[in-house]
């Protein structure tokens, strides 16, 4: 989402005073007057997609990612990803509309926002919340459910460079944690009220940098601090079930569209546009991956067109509202390239043993997506840029919020494991991770032998 | 009595157990095991990780027989079980005490 | 959905006579009244959401509850539960449409509708029913379609509880049996026009008392009558499959906002609040269960979240529309608390081989929600309660309404059970429970071995 | 859908013609009258219900249909079909945006379009595309991408029928190929503007004939010139996972009202006509084929009835815009009927290894479906047929438009295999095959030992 | 030192253990297999395609036992293994020449 | 010729397969099996239902070798698949009568 207009009303207030001058002086005309410039409306178009978003939100996230995931750790850990997404998820959300709410999206500093919707306090039936197009509102329940699935996920996302190994007490603190004292400021900079990313004129339409670089960052630090898995390199540790896998990335694609041209917020032609986008960004990074392995290594993998779809999501998230189709397409097909280097090339540079790729894929997907929105929103290039819009400028500015978030996300990542680490243990004991998580931290096993 | 022990590969199945029911054999157990021998095996690649797979999926026939059908059977296995390219598996044969079956408590040669 | 003013004429009509009245003297001026008092609208922006509502209650069903159901089953009994739960729905939605749409929404007396609208006649594409709002309407057909969905998943639900051991005749017979003197009164009395418990002032927005609590006891008579299982107690009973279970239990949550905030009828601010709530409720009690779990036996289990996820949805139906946020979240926990003492203390008080829990869940998670609708509405408990809601009143309603729906569908599913166990026996023989239904009474296994 | 009206506007002019005069001598007055005549509307609710259409087809696709035949087929090859499906319909979609869109909805002469919209040239976020009620417009942004889904799906379709033999390369080769001369002409003559099978008066509201039929002959054809599969008749075939077989039929239904309900384009009373239509005749081709096999074998089967819901949906495709709840629960049940019997009679005289059965499900159900729709849309049937339909008439129009389609389709697809035969080889080795295309084709496997 | 290789029906599998552990048994390998023989399999229809299913799903459990033990041991598979319908199973008794215990290496009758 | 059967955990394949190959076996059988034995099992909760899981995953190898290579292969096993803990499995050794490839027809040692 760009930037939300929803309380932007401090430098705003002072642009109303003209009307509001005007508006004494036509009290003798109030209603005319009224309606022509204020009357906010609520469609139910609009409500019909958002409601519908934000459910293919939550189909991303359980049964999509959890399967995504879940197919692609071991038959003895199955369960333990399935319970970890669930349960991230179902607490992120529980926290939002504690405080989460409140602190993205009140309008407090550049930083973070206030404390004044605590427990949502203060809203109700009738509260409305803004969308790009002014006087066009959305019932504020609407917005605070859409945005906390955007939490929910992204805490759901990190558990993947971690798998198989951490303790699920761990997971739960890690994520509140997490959550409060990363995604909350960084989603309040790019997308609150006054947000300094925003300010700086950061391009993020779906949550490029909020959602896919936050989570892949944590991951990866993540991933050093846990340590890697007992027998890694010695035992085999192929995916138990890629036909899971396949379905949830199918269905991350799905409900994708709901991320994506969910955060335009209303049911138009800018939605329109983000879907098709969505749409073309994958389809072309699904062929880019499928190509790439049948190149160089002799055979496409379902794996790897699975993995190319989830690339190319993850690449159009910034762009899809600022580009062109064909612009998207490109984005798409770059995304698989990168995050094919990633997951092989990169992995093997960095050393961290993140299980199911989330810094490979989310973090570099991410990261290609946040540059190159920078390039393919350029009108000549088929995008929605203005007429001043500066490739080379853009780029710098996404560049710095780029950083920022590594720097952000990784420096809070690194203190919350420690300070999990020190106060209950981040990993299971080796015999319990030999055994499997399903057996020694749930009690149950996924499959009838 | 003699227990026999066939690796064979899993395609071979209905021939073998066609096979044995024309020699004579009055019962089959077939496990379904992984092999390891001459025949290579292949590389899997997901996403940066390589795996060499050295087992092949073959299945265990083990069929009890009397003394005296042993040949036939071990020619029946052969016969059927072969397409002449590595792999086609091995035949192992033991020896066994006793055998009883369950349902009568019927011994040896009456228990197959 | 609260009581439909669907076809809610008769007192209406007395109502009208003032307006009717003033519009004879008024036909000086007859188009600016005739848009003031009633032109119907039908949005196209509720049209959009309902058909989604519909789907998505469809997909509650199958693939959802299917998975989650035949997740739970030993992998010889899977298809059997699949095929059950697609076939009663199939039959359920094609009744429906003879008879079951006329019976359960024309105005009859308290108790049942008339024949009216036998095999739909009359309706047409221009037909149209009622909102909530008064001249907001909706094609009926989309009401029609709607209301199956609602018909079908709940005589679906039933069969968790007899499942491994039932014939499938006997299940098909029992389902059109069951569904015709038990779901179409039910449905009658609570949403249809003149309606006995609707007139009494029961509470129930999605269906707590007509789907959950009715399919419950249904499943709880079915499990004592066709009796235990085979071997229960002495061989392991396992799930033959969790992760269909949870694909399942996540499918339920996605689709149930269609349930819940679908029976809002109009997409707008009340089913923004029924969304949130059956958001916020699931999220609580998947965090509830997990918890009791993990501080009653040590560890959360897998099964326990996703229990929790179906306990929250059950627990929020009939709330959802006139609760608040945090009575949301309240509700949800307490589902939680009480379904688990549904599937482990009461089950074994109860000695009924409910396989698959239906009552522990459904049952016990459908009064819970109902009684706590009656609390929760209040506005001092942050719902939509009107200033003279008494808490106390409306939990005595609420129990009566509770009670009626446990005699009545009781009574009407013993003698069904007993009418199909005299005409074709309820029970598989022995052999071929034991061999598996797959098998036996389909011809088929699920898996290649 | 119905022709579309999007360019149909060379003779339309002419017609325009008096209007226009008209509007010169109303210049006095022009506001009113612009507001009569023409102002184009685009209604958020369209938008909100065909973006949510779009992803439906999109779910249909991935995992639906990729689930429905991977479940199929043995467990050796189930990754090959599932990166097929996923490819094949990548590929068509990024073909689509390049010159399929174009050509197939492009205004050229009555079997093809143009060129003029090559790689979306042209088209904006402002653009706007028609629908079938004048005046209502959609964003053609959206237009695009559901007609893009389309085209994917039915190259995915075709898959069914070679698989578990097929090279990967000469799969994707030849669904380029197909879709080019097969797809596109047949979508033109059948919906596009000037479309020679509309202008015959060919009735197919959601696609019985460019999807179904289209891609059941392509299949059987395939069949043929691919072989059967080495073993066929020796060694076991059965399906491999029927819960995965029978989740991908459920999402086929769930998807499918996008699919049908969306070919309306708008959210009124006729996608509810649909919807209700689509929901009806799968209930009822469920119950046919599970009672089919009950009466016959004595045993009703999970796979029937999975097989029977696609039958059904099939079957309602062209008929669900015209035909009454009634007649489509008659259709419903006679496209079980005729498919049972294009399974097992008709495929035992075609000798034709189609391996998943698309000639006898969506060829035969897509035949008889299009000829039915020329029955139940009569009005004197519950259709929504003119006063002077004519049953005869229409039959024989849609038996034409059947004809034709067998014939190019059948046409174009021999010369496409034989050409990919020609260049590279239709087939995996034989030891390969055997080994199974998963290892050999795509090196990996889609389970853990 | 004596093997025993009993095949029984998969539901059996608790009965027959827990007759074995008081039969004085300190270990059991169970694998699942499948066994064709007198009882009969069954049809199975998926869609036009019809396959005969002759292989029904039985389990296999070894157990070695010291030759002192082997009556008992006999005695208590077939009692508990039983339920007098065709397909109960067979016992078979084989001999084996050493056993070693992996972590200490132990042989033969201490390693069991 | 002997028949080594080796019960082994299952993260223990790869170190033994390196092993038994070092040591100049030249085929491994494998299968999967469950073991009950010293080594205690977990409990399962769905639920409300409670079940005892006393059979733990295990993998049962099957080399056939000349009997001049049975020490070198036992201590093979022994070393690869020992991690000193309770359930490390065990060996049976047993004779077998005759061995045949049967792409060849080769007997014995030859077949092996
Ligand atoms: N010495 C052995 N002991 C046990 N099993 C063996 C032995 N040698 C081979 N096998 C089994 O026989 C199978 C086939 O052996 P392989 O060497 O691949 O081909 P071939 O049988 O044609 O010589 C192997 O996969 C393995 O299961
Ligand atoms: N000769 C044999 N060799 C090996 N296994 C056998 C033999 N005969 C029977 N079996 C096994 O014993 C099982 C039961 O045998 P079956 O003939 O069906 O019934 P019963 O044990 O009552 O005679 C078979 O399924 C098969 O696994
Ligand atoms: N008497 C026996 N017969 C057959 N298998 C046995 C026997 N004793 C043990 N086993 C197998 O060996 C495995 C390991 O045995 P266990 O007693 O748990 O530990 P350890 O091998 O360290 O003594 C068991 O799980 C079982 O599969």
């Amino acid at each position: 989402m760009k930037s939300l207009p929803l309380f932007r009303n401090r430098r705003g207030l002072l642009a109303w005073l003209p009307s509001l001058a005007l508006f004494g002086l036509l009290l003798l005309a109030p209603r005319a007057h009224a309606a022509a410039a204020a009357a906010p409306v609520v469609d139910k178009g609009d409500v019909a997609w958002m409601l519908t978003s934000t459910l293919l939100v939550l189909l991303m996230t359980v049964p999509g990612l959890a399967l995504f995931y879940g197919g692609l750790v071991r038959a003895k850990n199955v369960l333990s990803i399935l319970i970890q997404v669930m349960t991230v998820f179902s607490l992120i959300v529980v926290l939002w509309v504690f405080y989460g709410y409140s602190l993205a999206f009140g309008s407090g500093n550049a930083v973070i926002g206030n404390f004044g919707k605590l427990f949502l306090h203060g809203v109700t039936k009738d509260s409305l919340a803004n969308t790009f197009t002014s006087a066009v509102k959305l019932p504020e329940y609407v917005f605070i459910a859409f945005q906390s699935t955007f939490a929910g996920i992204t805490g759901a996302l990190i558990v993947g460079s971690f798998a198989e190994r951490m303790r699920f007490g761990a997971v739960l603190l890690f994520s509140a944690l997490w959550f409060t004292f990363a995604y909350l400021p960084i989603a309040h900079m790019v997308w609150g009220p006054g947000g300094f990313l925003a300010g700086l004129g950061v391009l993020d339409f779906a949550g490029g940098t909020v959602v896919h670089i936050n989570a892949g960052v944590a991951g990866l630090v993540g991933a050093y601090l846990v340590g890697p898995r007992v027998g890694l390199g010695h035992e085999p540790m192929k995916p138990h079930n890629l036909t899971f896998t396949m379905i949830g990335a199918a269905l991350l694609w799905v409900g994708w569209f709901g991320f994506n041209a969910g955060s335009n917020l209303e049911a138009n032609a800018g939605a329109a546009l983000a879907f098709l986008n969505t749409l073309l960004a994958t389809a072309a990074a699904v062929l880019a991956w499928v190509l790439i392995e049948g190149v160089h290594k002799g055979k496409s993998s379902m794996l790897g067109c699975a993995s190319g779809a989830v690339a190319g999501l993850v690449g159009i998230t910034p762009a899809c509202g600022t580009v062109g189709p064909m612009g998207a397409l490109a984005i798409g097909a770059l995304a698989s390239v990168c995050c094919v280097w990633g997951v092989s090339g990169l992995k093997k540079i960095l050393r961290a043993d993140d299980a199911l790729d989330v810094f490979g894929v989310h973090g570099i997907g991410g990261i290609t997506g946040a540059l190159l929105t920078g390039v393919f929103t350029a009108a000549s290039l088929g995008g929605t840029g203005a007429a001043d819009f500066s490739i080379v400028h853009q780029l710098g500015i996404q560049a710095l919020g780029i950083g920022i978030t590594l720097l952000w996300s990784g420096t809070v990542s690194l203190l919350a494991y420690l300070l999990v680490h020190a106060l209950f243990g981040l990993r299971v004991g080796h015999d319990a991770e030999r055994e499997g998580l399903d057996i020694t931290s749930h009690g149950e096993s996924a499959y009838e032998e | 009595m003699k227990l026999i022990s066939c690796i064979i590969r899993p395609h071979k199945l209905d021939d073998v157990r066609e096979a044995l029911t024309i020699a004579g054999v009055s019962g089959i157990t077939v496990s379904e095991v992984h092999g390891f021998g001459r025949q290579k095996g292949h590389t899997e690649l997901y996403r940066g990780a390589e795996y060499v797979v050295d087992f092949l999926p073959k299945l265990k026939l083990e069929v009890v027989v009397e003394d005296s059908l042993l040949e036939t059977t071990l020619e029946a296995v052969q016969q059927s079980a072969k397409t002449g390219a590595i792999g086609d598996g091995k035949i192992f044969v033991s020896t066994v005490d006793t055998a009883i079956r369950i349902r009568t408590g019927e011994l040896d040669a009456d228990a197959l």
